[in-house]
């Protein structure tokens, strides 16, 4: 069965969760893969969403992350400021998923602007509630596309914090979440060392090492052994395309979404 | 809150409840403003003979009363203290003019503040009042800061996280996702701030009913720990649509409660002469369950949609 | 048309407030005038209580600040945090109505002790929101019996500060609200002058000045000309006893309330 | 907020509320996450050509995107710009590129804690969020202060008190006593914070409609100045029970908002060429109101008992 970089993606995406937990979900990639892996592996996972809406149940795939559809049948609706200082700042969520524009090798997230802050080549969104869930979530996975663009030395801007300048540097502002535990790309999976700092630790089926390292825009650790990446399963490949996106929306038919 | 959420049932009876989750020298909020007050868990508190219990409330109400006469308390944090439409708290006022009962005192908006620190993760909020009142002077959690932009003085407390939070509501479905209406008080608050939350309602419903209305549900049942079917579980306090205040036991508290004999004998009576609420309900009787019961007043619905 | 000095105060207390304000309600004798000045002097007031109930329209005489019958078919009901954030610190409240145990020359009210605070004579109820009523409403109207108790020279404690030492005083600590305005007892009323300081300013019929002085605990200021009050009228009269109270329970049949 | 609760009739057609409350050169706030976004204003606010704006909104989205397009914007605070679910929003994004819009940016919570601040009468709030970013570096309102009791460093914000908020809700009665479900967002806080509030809904029901179901009361009419029925106005954007965002025209404001021209040629037929929202829902048409409308889903309702 052919499958996509992206379906890999978010398949170990998926497999990365833990049950029994509290997910922070962004709409897009994260979302598909926090839905696979509540119909596949994590069915006692309660899915939140920054719009306030805690336990959704959608009908259809919601289009942004305040989709009515999100609302109706879900547990509980709360304000914007509820949602991040009762959930995220009071601890209660055990992942946030984010993507991003640029991602370093401490992790740190950029969605704010390419270039310069006062003088911009791209300005970008923005943190949202980015920055809130990189504090405060127990760990962080990120998703996002690989290449010299998405991971560059430095980032232009830290929008959402990850280790700042390392692991003890991320201590010493006592930010209360534990920070990235994972990035999850269209190439293979990444984790942090002792110090904070990326490493490579899996591949996915067809990639090399060697390609990773040129893809990354610094001089990227490997882990001693990098394991290969179990492929998208038949049944995760038919969940993702005929269950959570058969439009194929998110999944390589239309150019994927933000929000 | 579970420290994760796994699917273990939360449904148990009210003994198990309490004997599981609170213990002597825990610091506990039996919450609720004049409204669903819990009494059926402090009744179990108090025939479990837990001890050394540091207990907060607003209003610590006939509540905290019985359970100080009970010995169950070494500490109160409270902000008024008194039997709402009544007069005195004769328990309470009695120990603290003795010298035997330890205080420690904020206005409403004080210890609300507290406890909306608690709830937000915060380890302090800031507010506008108890300046020029006498209280700081005996309460040194009580202080000041300069704000930041206008450098006016403002009050600071700091969060209040209870070991255990008692909440009681008019209806939950099995995972403890709570809806609650009319005076609202500090249960989502003190839900949010505690450690480790015990919930009993009037009636335990299927998730559907708590999915049909979202907005309403004040509490998501990941924070629950316990979740305890109780109708009239706030006796002789009420809960809005389910039944009045029986006003009448208020004022005979006032009576009761001058007298350490009498209330030896009521606490024998109706606390640990039933071994459970059930028991109690029975006690009470037919009379005194229609002379509460409320007609009928329905909130109109509102519509969510479907969206295919 | 014989009449009370309880239905005397309730009276004069309902005849001096404003319409089209936000009254803070205390129950007992201030919803027993507030109710009063509803009915017949101010329709478009809007009262609210402490328990976060507004524009209530109970069915029954309360019997608490928390009776359900407030709840049911008022306008709105709010958190007991937010009753104070977003109505008493936002500023929102014209009117505060407040009772005590003792009140000074200075309109601060004790309502926590009598003697000392750690070795009381008399535990009292303490601040419930008094204190943030008389911080935060634009203007404190208060309700006591007159007598040398509740008059003492100074306070034991204040519970909720009017003037503290002087209206310099309350100005210097920047209280948000406008402070005492006015003090109605069973003997007559009393106002504040440009130092803050109480002064008699009308008796009830039938009572002289001197046995105002002499149920005060200082020197009173007496303003140049006192004037008397109007005695209830049988409209006021037959509203408190009818509609308000049938059951004498704050009129004088039975012991008055507190909450 | 009207300074006093005079009862003057608060219902007034859309130009009218717009023409007395708005002003060139006011700072405020169109409020909605995602949801109940009040297009309805932000389009008549255009047709009257007011000027010189601060616009304030957690979310620019197109109705901040189209405002600016149409030169009512001197600046812009915000923390999150995009068209959510489709990408950029081109109109901010360019004109930021070109330096020619001023910006003050925050994260959500951050905003969120400025409007909560505002709403409660405190003129900061502390947090725990934006410690580790970059954004002070570029927001000087943006401080950090020492909790009282732990030591910590905290971030500070300063409370945000809009002249003017907007909110578009489902039902309000005549006094503006709205209720509202579904997605609540930053409303409560706009309209607390707010010193003018403007308030459109979908219907005016009857008060006895609010009043069985006080619980649901988000706004309490006295803060409300202008009360607007406006069918639809959220239109492009939802109203949870009444219609679907149309994301169709999401997905086409993407296309349009790339090309000035298109632009001008959109503001004239669907802004200048309707003389309110009336010729606007006309000139949609029943095709489209009938795709956004959902299936229904009703709430159980609750009892709140009548107690005599």
């Amino acid at each position: 069965m052919s499958y996509t970089s992206a379906e890999t993606m978010i398949a170990v995406a998926a497999r990365s969760l833990p049950n029994h937990a509290r997910i922070f979900v962004g709409i897009g990639l994260p979302n598909l893969a926090a839905n696979l892996a509540r119909k596949l592996y994590t069915p006692d996972n309660i899915l939140i969403y920054e719009a306030g809406v805690i336990g959704a149940e959608p009908l259809r795939l919601p289009i942004s992350i305040g989709d009515p559809c999100l609302v109706t049948g879900s547990l509980a609706v709360c304000s914007f400021h509820n949602i991040f200082a009762n959930y995220l700042q009071r601890g209660l969520i055990d992942v946030g998923f984010l993507g991003g524009a640029q991602i370093d090798r401490y992790g740190n997230i950029n969605t704010t602007v390419v270039g310069d802050y006062r003088n911009p080549k791209v300005r970008l969104g923005g943190s949202g509630g980015g920055c809130e869930i990189a504090i405060f979530a127990k760990k962080i996975i990120t998703i996002i596309p690989h290449d010299l663009r998405h991971f560059p030395a430095k980032v232009d801007f830290i929008t959402s914090p990850g280790f700042v300048g390392g692991r003890q540097n991320r201590t010493a502002l006592k930010l209360p979440g534990g920070g990235p535990e994972k990035v999850i790309t269209n190439l293979g999976v990444l984790e942090f060392d002792a110090d904070g700092e990326m490493i490579l630790t899996h591949v996915h089926p067809g990639v090399t090492v060697e390609k990773v390292r040129e893809n990354t825009g610094w001089d990227l650790n490997v882990a001693s052994e990098v394991k290969e990446t179990d492929p998208p399963t038949p049944e995760e490949l038919r969940v993702m395309r005929e269950e959570l996106d058969p439009d194929g929306v998110y999944l390589g038919r239309r150019k994927s979404k933000t929000a | 809150m579970q420290n994760d959420c796994e699917k273990k049932s939360k449904v148990m009876d009210l003994y198990t409840a309490v004997k599981k989750f609170i213990h002597n020298g825990d610091t506990i909020y039996l919450a609720g403003f004049t409204h669903l007050i819990p009494f059926g868990v402090a009744h179990e508190i108090i025939r479990q003979g837990i001890k050394d219990l540091i207990l907060c409330r607003a209003t610590p109400d006939l509540i905290y009363d019985q359970m100080i006469f009970a010995g169950c308390a070494r500490k109160i944090i409270f902000s008024w203290s008194g039997n709402p439409g009544v007069g005195m708290l004769q328990g309470f006022r009695k120990r603290v003019e003795e010298g035997k009962l330890e205080i420690e005192e904020y206005t409403h908006f004080g210890l609300a503040t507290r406890l909306l620190a608690g709830a937000h993760g915060m380890s302090f909020y800031p507010l506008k009042s108890i300046r020029g009142s006498d209280l700081p002077l005996y309460n040194h959690y009580i202080k000041t800061i300069n704000c930041p932009y206008t450098g006016e003085e403002v009050t600071v407390v700091p969060a209040l996280n209870p070991d255990v939070g008692v909440i009681h509501a008019q209806r939950a479905d099995q995972e403890g996702n709570v809806h609650l209406w009319g005076i609202m008080g500090e249960q989502q608050e003190v839900a949010f701030a505690s450690k480790k939350l015990i919930v009993t309602v009037e009636e335990i419903v299927d998730e559907s009913v708590i999915r049909s209305d979202p907005n309403r549900t004040l509490i998501p049942g990941f924070l629950v720990d316990a979740v305890v079917e109780l109708p009239w579980g706030a006796h002789p306090s009420y809960a809005q649509g389910y039944y009045d205040r029986d006003n009448a036991f208020y004022i005979k508290w006032d009576e009761i409660s001058r007298d350490e004999e009498q209330v030896r004998q009521w606490l024998g009576e109706w606390v640990f002469g039933v071994a459970n609420r059930q028991e109690y309900i029975q006690k009470l009787g037919a009379e005194n369950i229609l002379r509460l019961l409320p007609r009928n007043s329905f909130s109109n619905p509102v519509n969510f949609g479907i969206y295919l």
